[in-house]
């Protein structure tokens, strides 16, 4: 690079880059392929870049278009949002990777895969650089309208009527957030979470809002009463899109849901915000232990893989109750952790699935027929994922695992530690299942379709990243550190750009 | 400044309204239908409420707020109701299946 | 006097009574083209209670996006299921299987926790699928948040300024004189850029999902020839006025685009085609268009050292008429092919 | 703070990392290798397990002159994955790399024209790499680390075979193991809530907070025996180990004598000498519920014993029995107690290898699985059935051999500490094993044999492929040589009473 | 290197190299080309034990390597056995002959060899435990296919269970392996020692009570290696028994017991001797008549001072004798001799035997220098006279062989037996009393021979539960 970028430039790219690549496929659909792989490494050469500004410089805020934060947009990007962007980098290159080869038959479910998936990308960096709430509805909008048109992808009647459901729920979702936005901006009169950070006190339009905003966002993550949409939709998509699905979407809306609370109503008094955590925290316990017996019940891998997902979730909610006074830092590291994990591991998992599919025709879990030997990579790729889905120790949900156990032996909340371990005896009864069929052998042999290399090495190399993040988590706490994002709410980052823009605003009440 | 109490309290009306119906009607089109008038109901709550500004300029960014809203409603029901023929044509039916696993 | 300072009252009073009544009868009427119809009735009232409130430019784009393209999207949707109900009504007796409900049709979100509604009844007339029981249940319950929600507004109705003097101040910076287009365009660019994503992608998701539809050159009435001869140019000249009226006045790139769409309708209904040969790229040129041009505008200017979309002291107006022209034409296209349905 | 192994380490900081990567790389090579290409999965195979031996034993010479071997890698605030080379690490490493090199000889032998090779030696090496991980753990949050990888590892030699009854064993092996693992893992992060460190230590580290956190000390010290016992086989925790019967014979060799079972029995070692003390353990009143539950294991294991006519379940249940009679020594608060349970980890690892070396050998050559099915196979296969007395001897604790020495120590140690039962335990044990295992050397060497054999396979002049014949006689050798010459400088008993000197009693 | 200075070392080593050899020509067995010519060497192998046993030096050699640090030792007490031990196994393997041929017996016979002799020269109780254990299992194995094999393995297995518990108790209790200290310390007194000990020992003495296994095993079928047995009994059985009881200070109440009940075992054992059906029974009850003998000798021996280490030697000496006296004849036992070598041959060797027998009974009085008075003492030689005289008798059916012979001529050698006991024993009254006693038994026993001869016959090996089946065997006569 001719001269070193600062933090603005490579956000503008993460934003700009995978849309502008979206345009240039849905132009020119032949080089589709070539176009998605130079977007996705550019990305996450972006991505990196953006994480050595970070821990170079502190956290960065940017005013899009100069105007400052209560009339223009800005863009923040602390360690919370790089670590996030990472991963979806991440998983991103892998599922990219993968696509070229899975679509090369039905060219023309790729023709639409790669402009549909290159705008979910967008959304998903631009969700995790924004600041303004309003921004970030449309980025949510963006995400559900591309996540339900990439679901209904393979035209299936399952894929079809999942997709439907899953854009009415997303639809539905947004429209109450909004409905949040707007009671807060006539409320607090900005939109910017900084500034609302500072004005917001306890009353009825703050709770109105958060009701309505949590509300939305948890229909968006699939939390365990709102859960019903997630497993038709990610069991019926194709195997990417499925990944992306599991891993991403999901992490979006939670990331969405995190940040508000930490930003605007973790400070709050009053009943509903100490309520709240609690009933998120038991929600959770039932999404993990629903999710996890579901799984368990399933006959077809994918909709396992799916109800895993709705376990997995839960334990991202399993934070917000222990977020007391000691060690509310581990609880939110841990959790953050999960979600990385989670994300490289689910991918995994749902591109694994995706290899067997091809190989066998069916993904029937009685009927693996010794997919062990004959399909090596693609099911060491599922193992590994689902050591770190159990959070068994190598991998880096032993690390999530671990400090959410500590949090809550910290805190004396038994209750929740014997969920996490439930959980994770659970998820090795559902993972251990699968595997257990890869060896034996069915009644009548099935000869198995060749699965390209790249398919099988892109979900590898996920699993192995997620078995990596076991030994890399000392390199992420100080990348976790950057601008603080759980010690306080957001009020202190940047608070100097917003200075002298507010003068003019100070003379409003 | 009643005017805008009033419309403010017709936005809530229609929120409400619309919510009903997206839950009770089963055919997907009215539940677009449905979503459209929600929409609007959070519309008119947000910029409606932009009128209280002193003076005669209505406070312009709720209104681009909602102009942005209205387009991207807009595109959701453009999507939305292609997927129903979509499915339309897949399932024949025009309402949402109870797609459990049941293959 | 008191008289006279009622009377707006009481306009405003029954402006919001036939919008709520019209919403209740779209939503509820059995018929579905009535619905769709009364539908668009609707949004129309709304275009008028948007001028009450001072808010012209949402008028403009609600009647013309609203009502306009929603309807017309609407009915062709209507228009094409009914022919298929009609296939699959004379192919085979329609099977009223006993239909096992639509159980967690859409759980309730709200997070006062109701329980998940599962609804199980044969269809009835108005195509619910709920037992009136539940249905009554189900009103109640959302007495709470229909309370909860006025008394919100109650609240917040007392008069508060707002941003309003924020970008009165900035506005002479922002290169146009019309508040609402200077936060459309400039100060929340980002946000109108995203918008044009969405809406292209709504496109993307329309083609992916149907295949092209059989452009059978249905014999042309000679009455709708001649009149889309008579009013297209004439609507593109109406298009053109908007995207320069907005820089001073309510006006901008979506209406003016909504009105370009209308006219591609009105040529496609009275059976103009696109020329096989303009079908490939360029039509999708011409769809990207308007993401592309602001896409670059706003990078192109981080070369000169400005942050990202911050237009040089200068160059603010060209730049945003620039932007304002490419976003209508590939609004008006995709509009138009948004009705269209499949890829050509 | 970049984390990385500090360059400021000595350099023998390696050897451990070097330890482990000598089976972890020849593993993951043999992964990939092409099923036909035998020499050089041979050949990777041998290596790794020589280098292992020697580095081990460069080790051992390194530790008798008190060498300091360390290696960590952070892993999370305030805690890093250490590898520490102590004398008891050096227990096991020894015992673990001798007997691979002699099983993965065994194994090549064994598996000779069988499917899935590089699979199973591939995750053989990876199962022993875990096994020495858990050897040289320097702290409980690494043993439990390596401790849940020997689950992972171990697991598909346990459905190597792939057939329903071997996925169903797997199953309760996963059963067992994984639970168990949830519970080691709760115990460990709530101790280290309450302590704050997890570094082994001679005396234990949990001194400080006996008094403040009595009740849930011993909650702890519960869940992590529980957490362990599964793989030491305890009674209520142990019936997965007959299931796993179903692995071919070098993964019951490998799973009994070496990694799974041992492993199962180190973790109690360390549990109670270097996390609690055996002080601090006794002051907390644990271990005589523990010498209890060893006491009732070892009955109950010989007794079940009695009843198996199949040859494999049999010495599973005698497995089952004699580890406990490590977890016996370490309960019994004593020094000589405790030299008897840490040589009995020896000893045992050899005898019971040597018995289901011979148990494969008859399965392989004679089709033989069942104990009535063995009349006058002495005839037949003479030197395998040499080996299996002198395996049956040393089991039964008969003087040359070396189960008599640790059966001596565990009686002595018990008098010392003035209690009495563990001698009648033992003896008891002695007469069930007699019971049960020299009926099967009358069979054998007094009975006429059948008319043909279930399913024979000619060796030419020997009776058994050499591959097979020369580890068995080797380890029985062994265990004779223990026995016979057990006082002599680098034996077994010396480095147990080396440890005890050292490692637990300070004069 | 003189030749003197070699003797020397060979003396110092001896004790290891009588070990040894059996094993070396074991291990040399594993090539199967060597088979043929080891099996030829085998009975050989006992040569290096017998010159050790008369040449070799009275040395201690400590092996701290060997087995929890060890020690071999040629001591006055252990090197009659080993001499004695060493003509028995020579003669067992020129008897064997062709059975050696095989490699399995012959490792076996090896095994039982080195493992006799290790006991004799055992230094400290963990090698006689080795050595015991060594033999002992080798001896099954030749003779497993007996009927009374099962039961001998079951004793053994518990015999070396208590033994280890004495071990253990020993070591605790500060007393400590070694033999070659002082034995006299040995049980220090407490019951537990001694019981283990009597106990312990006791089932490879095959004291009665005990004793099941041997008579069994004896009248088996193949009983060439039958011979081997007693040898193994004494060294394995007896030997402790006098290192441990001998000089030891039993409790003054516990001697006596133990004396009161070795008689009664003995007296039982004589009875059922008489009622054997077959001539080996006869021996094996003698064999065990005999180790009830030496435990009445021993427990009475200690009452009264401390024993001077020296004397006990010497008389141990004639005791081994007697011992090798009946084992003699039980060799003669062997397989029925073809009738026409019912030569008076036969006849000489069985008297010999008996007359080295009674030689032995009366030399142990003196070796312990017993008050020849003792009520205990006296009876315990009239009950072992009248076994003496079913030996004479010969009559036993059964076993096909009847010799066919007036009682004069064993009368003669009962009395000539007496002389030869007299004239040899030195202090003259005490050994007279004996003699005497002796003498009237196997008198009387001759003579009631007839009359005994018409009692019912009663199974080998039947423990006291003799009495409950003796009226249904008279009644149903």
């Amino acid at each position: 690079m001719p001269m070193p970028l600062s933090g603005a430039e490579w956000a503008a790219a993460l934003v700009f880059v995978p849309l502008l690549a979206a345009l240039a496929c849905f132009l020119v659909p032949r080089a589709a392929n070539w176009l998605g792989l130079l977007a996705a490494t550019l990305i996450l050469f972006a991505t990196l870049g953006l994480v050595r500004g970070l821990l170079g410089d502190g956290p960065l805020r940017v005013a899009v278009g100069a105007w400052a934060a209560p009339l223009g947009i800005d863009l923040v990007a602390d360690g919370l949002s790089a670590v996030l962007l990472l991963m979806t980098a991440l998983v991103g290159l892998g599922v990219s990777a993968f696509a070229p080869a899975y679509f090369a038959e039905h060219s023309e479910q790729r023709r639409w895969f790669w402009p549909l998936w290159l705008l979910l990308w967008t959304a998903l960096n631009g969700l995790y650089l924004a600041a303004d709430l309003f921004n970030l509805y449309v980025m949510l909008e963006l995400l559900g309208l591309s996540a339900a048109a990439l679901t209904a992808l393979s035209g299936s009647a399952t894929a079809l009527n999942a997709a439907m459901r899953y854009l009415f729920v997303s639809l539905l979702g947004s429209a109450a957030y909004l409905l949040g936005v707007a009671l807060l901006y006539h409320g607090y009169g900005t939109v910017d979470m900084v500034l609302l950070g500072e004005r917001l006190e306890a009353g009825a339009v703050a709770s109105a809002a958060l009701l309505a905003m949590v509300a939305g966002l948890l229909l968006k993550t699939a939390l365990w009463p709102f859960h019903f949409w997630l497993a038709p939709a990610h069991g019926s998509a194709p195997a990417p899109v499925s990944a992306l699905l599991s891993a991403l979407v999901i992490k979006a809306s939670f990331y969405l849901l995190l940040r508000l609370w930490l930003a605007l109503f973790s400070g709050l008094a009053g009943l509903l915000p100490t309520l709240l955590p609690e009933l998120l925290g038991l929600l959770g316990a039932a999404a993990i232990l629903w999710g996890s017996v579901q799984a368990l019940r399933q006959r077809r891998l994918k909709l396992l893989i799916a109800y895993s997902t709705v376990a997995q979730v839960g334990y991202l909610f399993l934070a917000f109750p222990l977020t007391g006074v000691q060690a509310g830092e581990i609880a939110w590291r841990a959790v953050l952790y999960l979600a990385l994990a989670h994300g490289l591991a689910k991918a995994a998992m749902f591109l694994s699935a995706g290899g067997l599919l091809r190989f066998a025709g069916h993904d029937r879990i009685a009927d693996l027929d010794r997919a062990a030997q004959r399909l090596p990579l693609t099911l060491t790729a599922f193992v590994l994922g689902g050591v770190s889905i159990m959070g068994l120790p190598p991998s880096g949900g032993f690390i999530g695992k671990w400090l959410l156990l500590e949090a809550a032996f910290t805190q004396g909340r038994w209750g929740l530690a014997l969920v996490v371990l439930v959980g994770g005896i659970l998820a090795a009864g559902y993972v251990f299942k699968v595997i257990g069929y890869a060896f034996t052998a069915t009644k009548i042999a099935q000869e198995g379709e060749a699965v390209p290399l790249a398919m099988q090495w892109s979900a590898l190399l996920l699993a192995f990243g997620a078995i990596l993040l076991g030994f890399a988590a000392p390199w992420f706490w100080p990348l976790l550190e950057v601008g603080a994002p759980f010690a306080a709410p957001l009020a202190e980052i940047g608070t100097e750009a917003i200075a002298e823009v507010g003068a003019v605003s100070e003379a409003a009440p | 400044m009643t005017s805008v109490l009033v419309f403010a309290l017709a936005g809530v009306g229609l929120i409400v309204l619309g919510f009903y119906a997206l839950l009770v009607q089963r055919h997907l089109l009215r539940k677009v239908l449905a979503f459209n008038v929600i929409s609007s109901g959070i519309f008119l709550l947000l910029a409606g409420l932009a009128r209280r500004a002193p003076g005669a300029e209505p406070d312009p960014v709720p209104q681009a707020m909602v102009l942005t809203g209205i387009v991207v409603a807009v595109a959701a029901t453009a999507l939305a109701l292609a997927m129903i023929q979509a499915l339309r044509a897949a399932t024949g039916r025009t309402w949402l299946g109870d797609d459990g696993d049941e293959e | 006097m008191a008289s006279l300072n009622l009377l707006p009252l009481a306009i405003d009073l029954v402006l919001a009574l036939t919008l709520l009544w019209l919403a209740w009868r779209a939503l509820s009427s059995p018929d579905l083209f009535r619905a769709v119809v009364l539908f668009i009735a609707l949004g129309l009232v709304l275009g008028l209670v948007w001028v009450r409130l001072d808010a012209v430019d949402i008028a403009l784009a609600e009647i013309a996006l609203g009502a306009g393209v929603t309807g017309a999207l609407l009915l062709a949707a209507l228009a094409k299921l009914q022919s298929a109900e009609a296939e699959t009504a004379d192919a085979s007796t329609e099977q009223e299987g006993d239909w096992q409900g639509c159980s967690q049709a859409l759980a309730e979100p709200d997070a006062k926790s109701k329980p998940t509604l599962t609804a199980s009844a044969t269809m009835d007339a108005t195509g619910s699928a709920m037992p009136i029981a539940l249905r009554i249940l189900l009103a109640l319950l959302l007495l709470v948040p229909l309370a909860g929600l006025g008394w919100v507004v109650w609240q917040l109705w007392l008069p508060a300024p707002g941003l309003t003097d924020l970008v009165a101040a900035r506005l002479e910076a922002s290169g146009v004189a019309h508040p609402v287009t200077a936060v459309l365009l400039n100060f929340r660019g980002y946000d109108t850029l995203l918008e044009l994503a969405v809406l292209l992608l709504a496109l993307l998701g329309v083609w992916s999902l149907s295949s092209a539809p059989h452009l059978g050159d249905e014999e042309q009435e000679p009455a709708l020839a001649a009149l889309s001869r008579l009013l297209a140019p004439l609507m593109i000249l109406v298009a053109a006025y908007l995207v320069w009226v907005g820089a001073h006045a309510p006006g901008g790139a979506f209406q003016a685009g909504s009105v370009l769409g209308a006219a591609g309708v009105l040529l496609r209904l009275s059976g103009w085609r696109v020329p096989p040969r303009a079908t490939g790229w360029p039509l999708r040129l011409v769809l990207v268009l308007g993401v592309v041009v602001f896409a670059c505008m706003g990078l192109v200017v981080m070369a000169f050292g400005q942050p990202l979309l911050g237009y040089p002291p200068g160059w603010a107006k060209p730049a945003l008429l620039a932007i304002e022209l490419a976003a209508t034409l590939s609004i008006g296209a995709i509009l138009a092919a948004l009705f269209i349905g499949g890829r050509p | 703070m970049t984390p990385t192994i500090e360059a400021t380490m000595p350099a023998n900081a390696w050897l451990p990392l070097l330890v482990l990567a000598s089976s972890l790389l020849p593993g993951l090579v043999i992964f990939f290798l092409a099923e036909r290409r035998y020499w050089t999965r041979t050949l990777l195979n041998l290596t790794g397990a020589l280098i292992k031996l020697a580095l081990v034993s460069a080790m051992l010479w390194g530790v008798f002159h008190q060498q300091q071997y360390e290696a960590n890698l952070p892993l999370l605030p305030g805690l890093d994955l250490v590898l520490r080379v102590r004398p008891l690490s050096l227990l096991f490493l020894v015992l673990s790399a001798g007997l691979w090199l002699l099983t993965t000889l065994y194994a090549i032998g064994y598996l000779e024209d069988s499917p899935n090779r590089s699979r199973f030696f591939g995750f053989f090496s990876l199962c022993v790499t875990a096994t020495v991980g858990v050897a040289m753990a320097g702290n409980l949050l690494t043993f439990l680390l390596f401790f849940e990888l020997l689950t992972l590892t171990t697991y598909p030699l346990v459905v190597h075979r792939g057939t329903e009854e071997a996925r169903r064993a797997g199953q309760v092996y996963l059963a067992h193991t994984v639970i168990a693992g949830a519970l080691l893992l709760a115990g460990t992060v709530w101790l280290y809530t309450l302590v704050g460190t997890l570094t082994f230590a001679t005396r234990g580290f949990v001194a400080d907070a006996v008094d403040s956190h009595r009740w849930s000390l011993v909650a702890i010290f519960v869940l992590l025996i529980i957490g362990v016992g599964v793989k030491a086989a305890l009674v209520p925790l142990h019936s997965w180990l007959p299931r796993a019967m179903v692995a071919p014979a070098p993964v019951s060799a490998l799973l009994h004598a070496v990694a799974v079972v041992k492993a199962g029995a180190f973790g109690i070692v360390l549990i109670v000498y270097d996390v609690f003390g055996v002080e601090v353990a006794a002051e907390l009143g644990v271990t005589g519920p523990l010498a209890l539950v060893a006491a009732f294991t070892i009955l109950y294991g010989s007794t079940r014993a009695l009843f198996q006519d199949d040859l494999k379940r049999r010495l599973a249940f005698s497995t089952v029995s004699q580890v406990s009679y490590i977890v016996l020594g370490v309960a019994i608060v004593g020094p000589l107690a405790t030299v008897g349970g840490l040589v009995h980890l020896v000893h045992q690892g050899v005898m019971k290898i040597t018995l289901f070396f011979c148990a494969g050998n008859l399965a392989e050559t004679l089709g033989i699985h069942k104990v009535s099915e063995m009349n006058g196979v002495g005839q037949r296969m003479p030197w395998t059935m040499v080996a299996f007395t002198i395996g049956v001897f040393g089991m039964i604790g008969l003087p040359p051999m070396a189960g008599f020495i640790s059966k001596w120590y565990l009686g002595l140690g018990g008098l010392e500490a003035g209690v009495h039962w563990p001698l009648f335990v033992l003896a008891g044990s002695s007469l069930l094993n007699a019971a049960y295992f020299l009926p099967i050397l009358y069979r054998a060497w007094f009975r006429e044999p059948p008319a043909a054999w279930p399913e024979e396979r000619d060796f030419g002049a020997q009776e058994t492929a050499w591959l097979l014949l020369l580890p068995t006689l080797i380890t029985a050798a062994l265990s004779l040589l223990m026995g016979l010459f057990a006082s002599m400088p680098f034996t077994p008993l010396e480095w147990a009473r080396l440890i005890a000197e050292r490692e637990f009693y300070r004069p | 290197m003189s030749a003197a200075s070699l003797l020397a070392t060979l003396g110092q080593w001896a004790p290891l190299l009588v070990v040894v050899t059996p094993l070396l020509l074991a291990g040399l067995l594993t090539l199967p080309r060597l088979v043929g010519r080891i099996s030829v060497l085998a009975p050989w192998a006992g040569l290096p034990a017998l010159l050790a046993g008369l040449g070799a030096p009275e040395t201690e050699l400590l092996l701290p390597g060997l087995m929890l640090g060890s020690s071999l030792m040629i001591d006055a007490i252990g090197r009659p056995f080993l001499v004695l031990l060493a003509l028995l196994w020579l003669v067992a393997g020129w008897l064997a002959g062709e059975r050696l041929r095989c490699r399995g017996p012959a490792l076996l016979f090896l095994l039982a060899m080195s493992g006799s002799f290790g006991l004799a020269v055992a230094g400290n109780l963990m090698v006689f435990l080795l050595a015991s254990t060594v033999g002992a299992y080798a001896l099954y194995g030749l003779a497993a296919r007996q009927p009374g094999a099962r039961a001998f393995l079951v004793l053994l297995v518990l015999s070396d269970l208590l033994l280890f518990e004495l071990l253990l108790l020993l070591v605790k209790g500060g007393i400590g392996l070694s033999l070659a200290t002082a034995p006299s310390a040995a049980l220090g007194g407490s019951a537990i020692l001694l019981l283990l000990t009597v106990l312990g020992f006791g089932a490879k003495a095959a004291v009665f009570g005990l004793h099941a296994w041997l008579p069994r095993m004896l009248s088996g079928p193949a009983a060439e290696f039958g011979q081997i047995l007693p040898g193994f009994v004494f060294a394995a059985g007896l030997l402790p028994w006098v290192r441990l009881l001998a000089t030891g200070e039993p409790p003054g109440s516990g001697a006596m017991i133990l004396a009161w009940v070795a008689l009664a075992g003995l007296g039982l054992a004589v009875m059922l001797g008489t009622l054997q059906g077959s001539r080996r029974a006869l021996l094996g009850y003698s064999i065990s008549a005999l180790s009830g003998f030496w435990l009445v000798l021993l427990s009475v021996a200690g009452g009264d001072e401390a024993m001077p280490h020296g004397t006990v030697d010497a008389s141990v000496a004639t005791m081994a004798l007697g011992q090798a006296g009946l084992a003699l004849a039980s060799l003669l036992a062997r397989g029925a001799p073809s009738p026409a070598r019912q030569s008076w041959l036969d006849w000489s060797i069985n008297g010999f035997a008996v007359l080295l027998l009674a030689d032995a009974l009366v030399a142990m009085l003196g070796a312990f220098s017993v008050d020849a008075r003792m009520p205990v003492v006296i009876s315990a030689y009239l009950l072992f006279g009248v076994l003496i005289g079913q030996l004479l008798w010969n009559r036993q059916q059964g076993d096909g062989a009847a010799l066919a012979f007036s009682p004069r001529l064993p009368l003669l050698l009962v009395l000539s037996a007496a002389l030869w006991a007299i004239l040899m024993a030195d202090p003259l009254a005490v050994a007279s009393v004996a003699a005497l006693a002796l003498f009237i038994s196997a008198a009387t026993s001759l003579l009631l021979a007839p009359l005994l001869a018409r009692l019912p016959r009663v199974p080998p090996g039947d423990l006291l539960l003799t009495a409950v089946r003796l009226p249904r065997l008279l009644g149903g006569r």
